[in-house]
């Protein structure tokens, strides 16, 4: 086991993790979960980059994605609703 | 050799994150959620360090730094909304 | 020397990193899975930044190339950053939590419990 | 004074993440573009801090946390450590919230304190009220429902508190 297939098992768990919390931020009805899913993808998505190298966009993503872009999301709900309806 | 174990403990720090990453699924209640993005937050910072010093570049340290500072405005607008502060 | 340093740092990291993300699951309540997701999880960051200190401390003065200096400096500028926020993150949502109406599981006493009915009255 | 306090500490900071720009040192251009930075972050802020950061400027305190940080903090969290682990692994838990009286002063005194009982042996600090010198704190294993001081819980991080937050 060298050091490139630890590389390589890193990038496996991260796709996963990111598949998964993609689909349970859209699957979520309640949106504040849906907007912690989303934190967590945008999270995970930011140590992809880093692990391939491009630390410039790691450093947008991760101060865009994790922090801003909850906040915001939060904010907003706030001022609707927090359940989502369902579809008539 | 030495830069080798900082791989491997990465690789560790990262199973610990998958697990609060099953909590962030899994969690019955929104705070068990918000429990679960705070330690992964952690976490990963410490991932984060590790490969620096394992690929030997300073600049992969910056963003751990940005992220550990701002990781936690997402965890206090959750914590300011549920406690009815937002209204 | 140096290196048995280091691996031991970074066992003490592995080890405590691992049992905060375990007491998520292990433990039943908000409150309780707060105590080892904040308290190891941070102790297991600190021994991660010194032994990237002392790797780093050590190969400056073996090649003499100031990238090292700064990487010794930035890990702990990110280490003071993670101190400084992580006891204030997990007293916001402890407070956040028990204000959305999660009880404690198996709670012995509940004084802030109380001390809301009485303001409420 | 403000703005002096926080352009020092911006500057302070600049250096730090700047060091090794040219040789050990900082290279001149590093040094102007930190003396303008930290100036605009100063004058920007200077309404939001107030006057009270002036106590940030005593070298001693800056001794006296160090030596806090590094010797009773760093001791205490080896011990919560090895509790928490303890728990994890036989899964021992008899957890309570309770109310703990505190004498101190002033808010950064409150900080202080809470940051502490936090990060040290099985408790954790839920709500902290100056107006009934009081702090409410979720106890992992309660041996005593309703302490009289914050010894039981805090042992000398009051005491420490007391002194570093003046």
């Amino acid at each position: 086991m060298n050091v490139l297939s630890v590389d390589v098992i890193l990038q496996f768990g991260l796709l996963i993790g990111i598949l998964i919390s993609a689909y349970l931020t859209i699957s979520f009805r309640d949106l504040l979960s849906a907007a912690l899913a989303s934190a967590s993808m945008s999270l995970l998505l930011s140590l992809e980059f880093y692990l391939l190298h491009a630390p410039d966009v790691a450093i947008a993503e991760a101060a865009v994605g994790a922090g801003v872009v909850t906040a915001i999301v939060v904010y907003g709900i706030a001022k609707t609703e927090r359940w989502e309806r369902e579809a008539p | 050799m030495i830069v080798e174990i900082f791989f491997y403990s990465a690789l560790v720090v990262m199973i610990g994150a998958f697990f609060a990453l099953l909590r962030v699924f899994f969690g019955p209640s929104v705070p068990d959620r918000v429990v679960g993005v705070d330690t992964l937050n952690t976490l990963i910072v410490a991932g984060m360090i590790l490969l620096g010093a394992a690929y030997d570049r300073t600049i992969y340290i910056d963003i751990a730094i940005v992220y550990a500072l701002l990781s936690y405005i997402g965890t206090l607008a959750i914590a300011r909304y549920l406690q009815g502060g937002l209204e | 020397m140096i290196e048995y340093m280091i691996y031991t740092f970074l066992a003490i990291n592995m080890i405590f990193n691992l049992l905060g993300s375990i007491s998520l699951h292990r433990f039943p309540d908000v409150y309780t899975r707060l105590h080892g997701a904040t308290k190891c999880t941070t102790f297991g960051t600190i021994f991660a930044v010194l032994a990237v200190v002392v790797h780093a401390l050590y190969q400056l003065r073996i090649t003499n190339d100031p990238k090292y200096l700064q990487m010794a400096l930035h890990s702990v500028v990110a280490l003071i950053a993670l101190l400084l926020t992580n006891p204030t993150g997990a007293h916001a949502i402890a407070k956040a939590a028990h204000l959305s109406g999660v009880k404690p599981v198996k709670a012995v006493i509940d004084a802030y419990e109380r001390k809301l009915e009485e303001g409420a009255q | 004074m403000s703005f002096i306090i926080v352009f020092m500490w911006s500057f302070v900071l600049w250096l730090v993440l700047t060091a090794g720009t040219k040789g050990m040192l900082w290279s001149p251009e590093e040094l102007a573009a930190g003396v303008i930075f930290s100036s605009i972050v100063a004058y920007s802020t200077k309404n939001i801090v107030g006057e009270k950061a002036s106590r940030f400027l005593n070298p001693s305190k800056w001794l006296g946390f160090v030596v806090y940080s590094v010797g009773p903090l760093f001791w205490g969290m080896v011990k919560a450590n090895l509790d928490v682990a303890y728990r994890v692994i036989t899964g021992k838990i008899k957890p309570g919230i309770v109310r703990v009286p505190v004498d101190l002063e002033n808010e950064a005194q409150y900080t202080i304190l809470s940051n502490s009982i936090t990060l040290t042996p099985g408790t954790l600090t839920i709500e902290a009220c100056p107006d009934e010198k009081a702090l409410y704190v979720h106890w992992i294993n309660v041996t005593e429902p309703e302490p009289q001081s914050s010894e039981v819980i805090a042992g000398s991080f009051e005491k420490w508190a007391r002194r570093l937050g003046k």
